[in-house]
């Protein structure tokens, strides 16, 4: 069964006001473009969860979209700080919940996996601990050692970018994989967004490949370039330079709201915001081959 | 030959690794002290990275620890879950490097809130990543950092990774696996943990003197009593450093 | 760091007589080879752990290597009983602890991850449960359900067959992938046994396909056919007419003897033993090509 | 028609499933049963094997669960881990058959030992498998099997899989979240459970009576009020299941 649709429907189908939204994926193939959708359509009172919220979830901050931040590192990555939500962490404007990068992802598995918690052995640094009371304790009932643990996250809504699927949702990712797959199965709800949709013989020539099953997802949508300024491994490459552009641009809020005047609430969708871009960008983001070799299954 | 203080560090930081070693490793200097080690003592180092990749071969210097010169010609690639429990928790990582705005008189690391009051905090940082588990449960922790007062405070505002908490006994008592912080390494010299874990100067480095050391430390610093002197950075390490690594000169 | 070694050494130096020893593999990829030199070398009172004995677990308790049996499904799949290993359980002439799949994949789990145990939500049947004490309760700190828990467990040796592999062990399959992973992380040593020994250019050409990483394999054996009367997909194809016929052999314990000394004993390794084979058996398990949809990783 | 014994209750397990179904598989006559249904009125149902394999499409009858025919052309493979914690303890699994030697009065299955006593078993057998947890988290079980006095004790000497324990609000009471065995599909009619969980009988083949099934039942076996007759194989039924799905007559 086709699940094929526009991201502007599936995120006004599946993203509600104040529900909780996991949009994944570690530094590659974050998808920014329903990001941008969900601001254009003016949510609100959203939970934002994410490791590092990067700027996808600063930019939906900076739009008003969010009431909550959960996340285990809110930096941007390799440039510094993300100068917007650690104000509004500062000044209070902001809800957040914060752990570790393990205790977020154990969280997350904790959900995927259906179970009431999952444990972590202790780290001895306890001040996360204190602060944040979702971090309970339990005793090993075999050698009486504690075991912290953390509860299941189930967002309502999964955002996930992939490489390639197939119209029902079957979907195959490579290069780093984060936690798409965890979010994935955590969730309510499963949106895709993909660089193509490819007969289902592609996908089912090497289900190995398969990170996320069809069953589990509501929306396919086909939006090459999603994830830009961030990365789809094969397909283009990161935007370094943005990512150090958008720390200067974050220096002065005036320019944030040109920012998302032009490139987010300007433009109608991905397609548009591509197309947008300098062809010098484009150009610069282009990625030469470099081919897996090859594996045999097998006619049986 | 003439160096920076940041070359200082970073050639310091390669010593330290042994051939053989598993590093959990960071972007920036973290990554070029890695491969330097790779290009002369320790060929045999195994690079991971918190993303999920396995003796990465980044042909680029990558400016986060997610670019895809990590993945491509990469040994593996797993997910979060799978390398913060398979490697990390299940012992297999023995190095790595750890970075904050304040490190104690006890190795402990802050990279969470300045301030008393978490809830209110006077700045906030981006906090743990990935480095709570890995201060806990990695074999050694090294630090790089500029020897400045404001860095080195008697006790961190917030323990955001663990060094030896109020001293070695403290750590040991909470079962966590890992050696703790081994090594700070400083534009003025090597901090290394006592019998007690207190952080001591163990070597300085040419140039820089015991008082320097303690003008900048904000505890009653104490000097091991083999005080050391740390080799200057060679021609080789320097121009494997600027030719190979960083010709851009990004982290001169 | 080449681990190139033959299966006669690495299973000299790795499995010793009382050993816990895992020979992973779910049906997929079992690695006879290694059983039957285990057998040759004639080791004793190891404990024998895997989800489903399998014929190769049968041989070695028939050859007189096993003192324990630790599993979860002890038949012959698709075919019936494993005969020899019932009568002991019957006789009492064998110990074992038992588990079901998921309880006993969950003891690899702890075991590969590092944790004192696992969790797992009740299943209302309790008999297993009491049956065996390694079972534990722990409650949930959050709704204060009762949970199951499992300790890890930590083999000795794991001996893993993989399609192909590098020199230094870094290891891909595809297939059926069972429980290879988990065993691997969670033994002391790992043993690998390969149908291909391939360049690292090749591995390292798809690094999301490995799944067993260098660094926690101690030897590499260039073993062709090392998985038949099992299979390896896209080498050749599982022999259920021998998963047949092993039925009726052990319905006589002198054919079993007599199997043994022929095929296990009389033979010096495993390439004697595919020679050996009948050539309408090599040409009834070949495998017409079935290659997988390139992916691109892209040269950064 | 004629049709064997064999061939009715794969027929009438076929029938049980909805299109849709996520199903976890079992080799043997389940699989003949969800491949029938996929061919008549299931087209969309999704096949899941314990091997982790999702969404097969066997060109051959497999002989185990482990096939390399159901992985050839699959959907997705994932490890065994995954498919029992993402898959079915997460709630994705709707459908499974499970088997057994014993079923008793509340459903309860019974694979691993007859006799009292688990260490001295008078029968081993091969016990759980995946089928404990299954029984415990899928939201319909289906068995099918011969109706035969010893196949259906009153109490089975061993619970490898939970029906409703000793009645539905035992099995309420534990939490698991599958909604337990839903049909028993015998040669000779349909067992369901009632409000409390115990088996009656729902609906009897053509040519079968009551008092049949009640001989070959360890309990007294109660019928519904409404007592039903299933409608016999249909010709396209037995056609796709002869000439498509077991053209060699494996399972006849």
């Amino acid at each position: 069964m086709t699940k094929l649709t526009t991201l502007q429907d599936a995120v006004a189908r599946y993203v509600k006001d104040g529900d909780t939204v996991y949009a994944a994926g570690f530094t590659h193939m974050i998808p920014f473009a329903a990001g941008h959708e969900i601001i254009r359509q003016g949510r609100k009172d959203l939970t934002l969860a994410r490791a590092t919220p990067d700027l996808i979830y600063e930019m939906m901050v900076a739009a008003g979209c969010a009431r909550k931040l959960i996340f285990s590192y809110v930096g941007n990555p390799g440039v510094g700080s993300l100068r917007i939500i650690r104000e509004q962490l500062e000044n209070g404007s902001l809800e957040w919940e914060e752990y570790s990068h393990f205790s977020m992802i154990c969280r997350l598995q904790a959900g995927a996996t259906g179970l009431p918690f999952m444990p972590m052995n202790q780290t001895a640094a306890t001040d996360l601990e204190k602060a944040n009371p979702q971090y309970r304790r339990v005793k090993d009932p075999y050698t009486g050692v504690e075991v912290v643990v953390v509860p299941p996250l189930k967002p309502d809504v999964a955002i996930v970018h992939v490489q390639r699927c197939d119209a029902e949702g079957n979907a195959q990712i490579w290069g780093i994989i984060g936690e798409q797959k965890e979010a994935a199965f955590a969730a309510e709800h499963v949106i895709l967004t993909t660089e193509e949709i490819v007969d289902e013989s592609v996908i089912r020539s090497d289900p190995n490949r398969t990170v996320i099953p069809a069953f589990i997802v509501d929306a396919v949508c086909h939006v090459p370039y999603a994830s830009h300024p961030s990365y789809t491994q094969g397909y283009y490459d990161r935007d370094n330079a943005f990512y150090l552009e958008w720390d200067r641009i974050t220096e002065d809020p005036a320019r944030v709201k040109a920012y998302l005047d032009e490139w987010v609430y300007g433009v109608k969708d991905r397609e548009a915001y591509w197309q947008k871009l300098p062809a010098e960008t484009r150009e610069r983001l282009q990625v030469k081959q470099r081919l897996a070799a090859p594996v045999d299954y097998g006619e049986y | 030959m003439e160096y920076t203080a940041s070359e200082l560090l970073i050639i310091n930081a390669a010593r330290l690794l042994k051939d053989g070693d598993t590093v959990f490793v960071g972007v920036g200097s973290p990554n070029l002290a890695c491969n330097l080690a790779m290009r002369t003592h320790a060929p045999s180092l195994l690079m991971i990275y918190e993303a999920g990749v396995v003796g990465s071969r980044p042909s680029r210097l990558p400016l986060s620890i997610g670019d895809p010169t990590l993945v491509s010609g990469a040994a593996a690639v797993t997910s979060m879950y799978e390398i913060f429990s398979l490697y990390l928790q299940r012992g297999n990582v023995d190095v790595a490097f750890l970075g904050g705005a304040q490190i104690d008189r006890y190795g402990n690391i802050n990279a969470t809130v300045i301030g008393s009051d978490y809830q209110h905090p006077k700045v906030r940082m981006p906090g743990s990543g990935g480095s709570m588990e890995i201060a806990g449960w990695a074999n050694r922790c090294y630090v790089m950092t500029p020897h400045q007062k404001r860095r080195f405070p008697e006790k961190c505002d917030f323990i955001t990774s663990a060094g030896f908490l109020g001293g070695r006994q403290q750590r040991l008592a909470t079962g966590a696996r890992g050696g703790g912080t081994q090594c700070v390494v400083t534009d003025l010299g090597l901090l290394e943990p006592d019998e007690n874990g207190e952080l001591v100067l163990t070597a300085l480095h040419t140039g820089s003197t015991l008082e320097q050391a303690r003008e900048n430390t904000g505890w009653p610093l104490r000097s091991a009593p083999d005080l050391k002197h740390t080799d200057p950075p060679t021609e080789r390490e320097l121009r494997i450093l600027r030719e190979e690594l960083d010709p851009q000169g990004t982290y001169r």
